[in-house]
């Protein structure tokens, strides 16, 4: 009895840095999991294939391991969200794209099939900014200010802009906005320009080389690091590392996890996996930002089929529509997280028909110099503002594919 | 077929400088072009390699200095020695540094350098110091007078001829023992023809340069070589001393357009698609 | 249409006695001039001048061409024979002087246009297209002939069809002629230089011109080739009443079938007239002919 | 002694001028249709359809459009990328904006779409040849790149600037399933590749060549070589355009500019010269090659059962490919449809050497 | 005006790191007509393994000198591009003689895609680090003539210096040398070079190998601003408007042609972007090579393009 994963990664490309260690913690975890006897003595199996952040390749993938069985899929890249959104209705597959994708996909109204487990870039935008009230003593002390987004000039680096356009015009601070071409390789022009216009915060929506580049840009052209604050694609370890004391200061979104080294999750991989020799990347890597995020995202993967036989009989294998509906019921209150072990690393999950979300709590983290650490406490996201974007949104969606939304009924398919 | 000017070359004292046995030459993996050719090239001789279009003149001269790589044509039988030393596995410049060195059909000047440094980097080979070859360049200057007043231009910019000068003189620079000529001839001005042939007789005679020469002029090639061969269809289909070939009746009248003795006139051939041919 | 004109070309059939107005009378070298009652001039080179920066290449150069006559261009390398040719059919545009043809005046000469008032040319350094077959090569010269538009083309129908089976006809012909059928369909890169030469020469009589500019179309030909190639011109010239601008190195050649001469030097003339007048001339022989005359 | 041509004499200029004019050539391109048409569509699992077929059909059709303009007209191009995304994005609005409208229209007035824009590109042709036209090209890669994430109405305000289709149909039949996408692509494919092949082989092709390998000879013939260089440009990017479009709407559904980024104009030229410069067969044959290729050596060392990590085997895949491509041109320079034409002379010859 | 000085000076550094890296291609271009897409890869190749040998070699033998581990790397990394031209010219270019540019062009197609995952197996893909001491923070002058001053980058500024002796040595070489006239022979016409003698192939590894030395100076340069990582090899592609508007035969005109670019596309993005909503500076630049171009077709400092029947 098998339960198929399929894994879609980049190990090469512009992104490997990046994609690496995302990649390792979700197989560790998977690993992890079969260590402890499987679920429910269901053994998970897994094949990575190599996407290179590319999204012809991603659907290449897709189709390949759509084939072999999939139980639900996590493309880890917007573009190929994007791409897939379109095919998943028809394949009955599954899409988790746990803080990232399409912000709108929340929604579960209209997009049945995807799942921004965690939180979204709205979710992320909006905690920012609510932090940057905070340190100024409350929003409306934002009013007047300038607020500066350095964002990837892609579907990823465009998708909180509504969100900041939205909070702009409640507090009344400006907004500039400064797209930097993909790979994020030539930022100068980009610095100068916050040189020129010194904004009071800088929104650091970059991945991959573009983060690093844009530290060691902010330190050559004086910006303090202090005030720059970064989606949490722009927060791990690779963003920082070779600009290290350049960076210190920097403070990044953690949607729910930063680096856990301790917990005991990540004991237990350590014990179970690399202690084996079954680690999949090197032991010192186990516990950072990128890998607790991996690790995160194949945990939700794994609850949702758990959830699933919970309905539809345990120990047996679940299809991915099956493991949809487990998705759609998650909640994984406390006492099951610590449970797992994820105990001081996240707070509850719990979807439903109408929220693929499941949770929008995030902290921030910044650096001091050699690693992550938290400055904040708990946000949760502004309903009161979320709410009707997604909703209309989703519903200008709908209308353009010429959707209905899902009847009440269908929930309990 | 056999003729009986074979006979002729059984004499020949000096040792051969250049040997080529048998070979076959394939284009492109699939077109045959030579089909077991062997000549001989005695030291300090002017041999002539004869026949019409597309005989393989031009393949058998690659094939000796080995440029047949950039054609993609390769030898797959025979051998080629240069004084007893199978040479097909030397590259180009090995050969030029052997003294042997060819001057391309169709010019092949270096477009974007003046007329001067395309002469000068035919001495690319050359160790024997500055002067030396200042002293060259200026001999190429006296054979080809024209090339001095053009030495500033662009070797694209000159006309054919000049070009065609650039390509020999730049062969000379070298210095060379041996030359392989690809119609030297083409697109010269009759007095320039002379003058080559002039500067292949007195390179020959004075410095004892070989010449292995593939000529459509046929009557000036005669008048200067000691040896002719005559390529058909990619093979050899007669040979012979120079002069015994001049005199040939075969040869006459389709080389030399002396049928019925005297030179007939273009204007009364009556008609075309008469040619004979040794191997039809 | 265009087919019913070439199928006067000459016929391929060796055996087959000559007609028309060769006569044996006509082929005697000595008495070469007027053969036939020269025509109109056709093409009219008035004070022509062209200079590359400090080279110049023509100096003043006039002199014309008649309808019907076979007009040689000689001269030393470098005398600017090519570059008067170029300035002919608009590849170069002279700085002084003006071209006449066929009664219009240019001073900025347009390839094309040139080209449809019926003048053809041959080159002197190959300039073939390299990676075309013999036939796509020699079709390209009835381009100007063919009216299909691109829609017609894709669909490949009808009208399309049958001119390019038309024309295939007339090209076939002149293969037949040049004697390069059995390289038909081999890319001309590959063809040795003097077949090269033949299909250049192919392409342009596949314009049906009336005016041929020959740029040295026998170098690197044997004696046997040259006398095809002359018979050639000659039927050609005879036949359908080309007119021929020739420029040749081979003073056998030029002497024989030529009926006026054209002597540059260095950019001037420096001699004009009837082969034996100009075979006489003292500047040329000094400047060209050498004392071999 | 199966491919010979002998007894198979040519009695009209029509009949040798066909497209195969072998006998041989016919049969094996009948059978080759009939696979395509009848046995593909029984056997391949759907997988094969969605990663393969599909993917192949449609860059073959963008390869074939580039393969115009390189191969047979001798402008180097690095932006087909640009094209496509303007065919893709184009056949977008006219799908979305005009209430209605065939598939198959909004497709072709996409292609029509990146026509004016390859033309427009192409200008520069007119002066600037070689390597330095790339630039033109590229600056075609990147303007087009930008103006569609930066320009919200080409995406239909779409906030994130990628856009998706949906509900397709073409002639009243759903376009759903692979099998039902695969024959729109083949149909659509084999007619652009039908009328391609008329245009090369005749009149305007040979202009085309005639521009590419030697300009001033083709002047003087009386060639315009505005006329020939634009007609390239438009004939190719019509084609480039409509493949963009099925690229979007039939191969990915939905996308973003980046689907159509600098790595897909070289990607495209690969194929064009891996497959042969100047030979619409050539096409098809670099398409397969480079579409197959990586998901083969991909899956190799799992069918080999080795324990390769994705990361090795994906730099494997990546030096292989680039080994690979660099063993077809020294073995042929002139690409895969030559080496084909090759194998069939010595076929030809066989069992002569010679 | 502090601001456009700034931005003008921004833009020349800027410009002056395309040009190191627009040398390679003009070099090879000039010495054997190649257009060497691979140089790029070549930059992420020398520089990651400058990077993983200036970490290695302290582990090796066990010293922590900074200065030594740097220099060792250096020749070592030196080393390994050597081999790399050896090897490029026997399995590549010396099989390709006398064969299009196109087809060149597209080996070196190939070439990029090999060193890309052969780099990446040897090296590691993860982001490295190369530490030659080039200072980080800002040098802000002039700060009396202008509110706030003019900000440069020290790092920008170095590696400014070091570019421009580059060309200046490669200028000289090409120019005084009878080798450089060889290389030229080489561009134009490879038979023809071959058939008098100039050995192709040794002529091919040095210029590949000087090529290596350039890609690796603008590797240690480019890594130590931008952290080694795969992205490196993408700035290649910054590099081409550069090397086109400059002419691809000429060493000066890459400098010119960078400094151009650098300070147009910066210019530009600072001043018209905001306008037309930002990220027009990737083609801008090739726009404004565009424009030179339809001036100039063989680009500022090319060869006449020959154009002749
Ligand atoms: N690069 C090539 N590729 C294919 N075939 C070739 C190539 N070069 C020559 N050939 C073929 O080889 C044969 C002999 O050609 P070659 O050039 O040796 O003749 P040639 O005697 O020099 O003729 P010419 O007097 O016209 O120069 C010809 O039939 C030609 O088609
Ligand atoms: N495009 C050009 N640029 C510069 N100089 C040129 C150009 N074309 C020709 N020339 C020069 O003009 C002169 C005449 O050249 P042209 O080619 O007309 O000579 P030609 O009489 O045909 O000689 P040949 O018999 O050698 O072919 C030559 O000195 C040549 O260098
Ligand atoms: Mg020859
Ligand atoms: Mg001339």
């Amino acid at each position: 009895k098998e339960q198929f994963f399929p894994v879609l990664v980049y190990r090469t490309g512009a992104y490997a840095p990046n994609g690496v260690p995302w990649a390792n913690g979700y197989l560790d975890y998977l690993k992890l999991v079969n260590a402890q006897g499987g679920l429910n003595g269901v053994k998970l199996t897994y094949e990575e294939c190599e996407t290179g952040y590319a999204t012809d390749r991603g659907v290449e993938c897709y189709e390949r391991l759509k084939g072999k069985g999939a139980t639900l899929f996590q493309p880890l890249s917007t573009g190929i969200t994007f791409a897939l959104t379109e095919k998943a209705p028809q394949d009955k597959v599954p899409l988790i794209t746990a803080g990232y994708g399409r912000s709108e996909s929340a929604d579960g109204g209209v997009f049945k099939w995807n799942f921004p487990l965690l939180g979204t870039y709205w979710v992320n935008a909006d905690v920012l900014v609510q932090h940057i009230g905070k340190k100024e003593g409350g929003l409306n002390k934002l009013r007047g200010k300038k607020i500066a987004l350095v964002y990837h000039d892609s579907p990823f680096g465009k998708e909180p802009i509504p969100l900041l356009q939205e909070r702009a015009k409640m507090h009344g601070f400006e907004l500039q906005m400064l797209p930097v071409t993909a790979p994020g390789v030539e930022q100068k022009s980009t610095w100068l320009q916050v040189r020129q216009a010194r904004p009071d915060y800088v929104l650091l929506w970059g991945w991959g080389v573009m983060n690093s580049t844009a530290l060691k840009e902010a330190q050559a052209t004086g910006y303090p690091r202090e005030k720059m604050y970064g989606v949490w694609w722009a927060g791990a370890e690779p963003d920082v590392k070779d600009v290290g004391e350049g960076a210190r200061g920097y403070s990044a979104a953690a949607m729910q996890h930063g680096v856990h080294p301790d917990a005991k999750v990540v004991q237990n991989i350590l014990n179970l996996v690399h202690a084996k020799g079954q680690g999949t990347g090197p032991r010192e890597e186990v516990g950072t930002v990128l890998y607790m995020r991996g690790m995160l995202s194949a945990m939700l993967g794994v609850e949702g089929v758990k959830r699933a036989q919970e309905r539809f009989g345990k120990g047996k294998v679940m299809t991915a529509e099956q493991v949809r509906w487990g998705l759609e019921n998650l909640s994984l209150d406390q006492a099951k997280l610590d449970a797992l072990g994820f105990a001081g690393v996240m707070r509850p999950v719990s979807t439903s028909c109408v929220d693929h979300m499941g949770s929008s709590w995030v902290r921030v983290h910044s650096w001091d110099g050699k690693k992550w650490s938290f400055s904040s406490d708990w946000y949760q996201a502004d309903e009161q503002i979320l709410k009707p974007m997604v909703k209309s949104a989703a519903d200008r969606y709908a209308a353009e594919k010429k959707l209905e939304r899902r009847p009440p009924a269908d929930c309990q398919s | 077929m056999q003729l009986d000017d074979r006979n002729l070359t059984a004499a020949k004292p000096p040792p051969s400088l250049l040997n080529v046995n048998g070979i076959e030459v394939i284009y492109h993996h699939v077109i045959l072009v030579l089909k077991g050719v062997s000549l001989q090239v005695p030291e300090g001789r002017i041999v002539a390699l004869l026949g019409g279009n597309g005989a393989g003149k031009t393949t058998t001269l690659r094939a000796v200095s080995n440029l047949l790589g950039g054609e993609r044509g390769e030898v797959t039988k025979g051998s080629i020695e240069l004084r007893g030393e199978r040479i097909e596995a030397l590259s180009p410049a090995q050969l030029v540094h052997r003294g042997v060195v060819q001057v391309m059909e169709g010019r092949h000047c270096f477009a974007h350098l003046s007329i001067e440094d395309n002469l000068l980097t035919g001495a690319y080979t050359r160790r024997d110091g500055k002067a030396a070859i200042a002293e060259t360049l200026e001999k190429v200057y006296q054979y080809f007078p024209r090339l001095k007043a053009r030495r500033q231009s662009q070797a694209a910019y000159t006309s054919g001829g000049e070009q065609q000068m650039c390509a020999i003189g730049r062969a000379l620079m070298a210095n060379p023992k041996m030359v392989l000529l690809d119609e030297p001839s083409m697109g010269l001005a009759p007095q320039i023809v002379d003058e080559v042939f002039g500067i292949v007789r007195d390179l020959n005679t004075r410095e004892g340069v070989t010449f292995l020469l593939a000529e459509q002029n046929t009557a000036m090639a005669l008048r200067y070589a000691d040896h002719g061969y005559i390529l058909e269809n990619g093979r050899v289909v007669m040979e012979g001393e120079a002069k015994a070939l001049a005199e040939n009746e075969d040869v006459k009248e389709f080389y030399l357009g002396m049928g019925g003795g005297d030179r007939r006139s273009f204007r009364d051939v009556k008609s075309y698609r008469r040619r004979k041919r040794w191997l039809a | 249409m265009t087919v019913a004109v070439v199928s006067r070309m000459p016929s391929p059939d060796a055996e087959q006695p000559r007609s028309g107005s060769a006569s044996a009378a006509d082929r005697v070298p000595s008495a070469a001039p007027a053969r036939r009652s020269a025509g109109d001039v056709i093409l009219d080179v008035q004070n022509v001048s062209l200079a590359f920066g400090g080279v110049k290449a023509l100096t003043d150069i006039s002199f014309d061409v008649r309808e019907h006559e076979v007009r040689a261009i000689i001269g030393p390398n470098g005398a600017g024979k090519s570059s008067l040719l170029n300035c002919i059919n608009g590849v170069y545009t002279p700085q002084q002087g003006t071209i006449r043809l066929r009664g219009q005046t240019f001073r900025h000469m347009n390839p094309r246009q040139v080209a449809e008032m019926g003048v053809a040319r041959t080159f002197q350094n190959l300039a073939l297209f390299k990676g075309m077959s013999v036939l796509d090569n020699l079709m390209t010269g009835r381009n100007l002939k063919m009216k299909a538009n691109l829609f017609q083309q894709a669909l490949r129908f009808g009208a399309a069809e049958r001119e390019e089976i038309a024309h295939r006809e007339v090209v076939e012909r002149i293969i037949d002629f040049l004697e390069i059928q059995p390289w038909r369909k081999t890319p001309v890169g590959r063809l040795p230089y003097g077949l090269q030469k033949r299909v250049d020469l192919g392409r342009a009589l596949a314009m049906e011109p009336q005016l041929l500019l020959l740029d040295e179309p026998m170098a690197g030909m044997n004696l046997e080739e040259k006398q095809d190639m002359c018979r050639f011109i000659l039927d050609v010239n005879d036949e359908f009443g080309t007119t021929l601008v020739l420029i040749e190195h081979d003073m056998g050649v030029v002497m024989d079938i030529s009926d006026r001469v054209v002597v540059l030097d260095y950019g001037r003339k420096i001699g004009d007239g009837p082969p034996d007048e100009v075979r006489g001339n003292e500047d040329v022989i000094r400047a060209y002919l050498g004392t071999a005359g | 002694m199966l491919y010979r041509e002998n007894g198979q004499f040519k009695t009209s200029y029509r009949a040798d001028q066909q497209i195969f004019p072998i006998r041989q050539d016919r049969i094996a391109v009948g059978l080759l249709l009939a696979v395509a048409f009848v046995v593909v569509p029984g056997l391949a699992p759907e997988y094969t359809f969605r990663a393969i077929l599909i993917p192949f059909l449609i860059l073959s059709l963008a390869a074939l459009g580039l393969n115009i303009l390189v191969g047979y007209c001798g402008q180097i191009s690095l932006g087909t990328g640009a094209f496509m995304a303007v065919g893709a994005y184009a056949a977008y609005n006219f799908h979305v904006r005009v209430e209605g409208l065939p598939l198959v229209v909004s497709l072709l007035l996409g292609g029509l779409c990146a026509t004016g824009v390859g033309v427009l590109f192409g200008i520069p042709s007119l002066r600037i040849r070689g390597l330095y036209l790339a630039v033109a090209t590229l600056a075609a890669q990147f303007f087009v790149d930008w103006a569609f994430l930066r320009i919200r109405w080409f995406t239909h305000d779409s906030a994130s600037g990628s856009v998706s289709v949906s509900g397709l149909q073409v002639a009243g039949l759903p376009l759903e399933t692979p099998a039902q996408k695969y024959y729109f692509c083949l149909i659509t494919v084999l007619v652009f590749a039908l009328l391609a092949k008329n245009l090369v082989r005749g009149a305007i092709g040979r202009e085309w060549m005639a521009i590419r390998d030697m300009d001033v000879a083709a002047a003087v013939i009386g060639i315009r070589p505005v006329y020939a260089k634009l007609t390239a440009f438009a004939v190719s990017s019509f084609l480039v355009g409509v493949a963009g479009g099925l690229w979007g709407f039939i191969h990915l559904g939905a996308w973003e500019p980046a689907a159509f980024g600098i790595d897909r104009s070289f990607q495209l030229l690969f194929m064009v010269i891996i497959g042969g410069l100047g030979s619409i067969m050539g096409s098809f044959f670099g398409a397969a090659f480079i579409v197959v290729l990586p998901i083969l050596l991909n899956q190799v060392p799992g069918w080999f059962g080795l324990p390769l990590s994705t990361a090795t085997a994906s730099h494997l895949e990546s030096m292989i490919f680039g080994a690979l491509i660099v063993f077809f041109l020294v073995v042929e320079p002139h690409g895969l449809a030559r080496l084909w034409s090759t194998a069939k002379e010595k076929l030809r010859l066989w069992p002569f050497p010679h | 005006m502090g601001f456009f000085l700034e931005t003008l000076f921004g833009g020349l550094m800027a410009g002056m790191l395309y040009a190191l890296i627009a040398l390679g291609f003009v070099l090879i271009f000039k010495a054997s007509g190649v257009f060497n897409f691979a140089q790029g890869a070549m930059v992420l190749f020398a520089a990651l393994a400058m990077a993983r040998f200036a970490e290695w070699w302290p582990r090796w033998l066990g010293f922590d000198s900074k200065l030594l581990a740097n220099l060792l790397a250096f020749v070592t990394t030196m080393a390994v591009m050597v081999a790399v031209a050896w090897l490029i010219e026997k399995l590549v270019l010396g099989r390709l003689v006398n064969q299009d540019g196109i087809t060149l062009l597209m080996a070196t197609l190939g070439i990029t895609y090999f060193l890309d995952g052969f780099g990446q197996t040897l090296f590691g893909s993860d982001i490295y680090k190369i530490d030659v001491g080039m200072p980080k923070d800002p040098l802000i002058v002039a700060e009396q003539t202008f509110e706030g001053g003019i900000l440069l980058s020290q790092e920008d500024l170095i590696a400014a210096l070091v570019a421009a002796a580059l060309v200046a040595l490669l200028a000289l070489f090409f120019q005084k040398t009878s080798t450089g006239r060889a290389l030229r022979a080489v561009a134009d016409d490879h038979q023809a070079a071959q058939s008098i003698g100039i050995p192709l192939s040794r002529i091919w590894v040095i210029v590949w190998s000087v090529a290596g030395f350039v890609a690796l100076v603008a590797g240690i340069i480019w890594g130590s601003k931008l952290g080694v990582q795969f992205s490196l090899s993408m700035v290649a592609l910054k590099a081409l408007p550069v090397v086109i508007l400059g002419g691809l035969t000429s060493v000066p005109g890459a400098i010119v042609g960078g400094l151009l670019i650098g300070v147009g596309e910066k210019l530009s993005e600072v001043y018209l972007g905001p306008l037309l909503g930002g990220g027009i500076e990737i083609w801008f630049a090739y726009v404004l090579a565009l424009l030179f171009l339809l001036v100039r077709p063989q680009g500022l400092f090319g060869e006449k393009i020959i154009d002749r029947v």
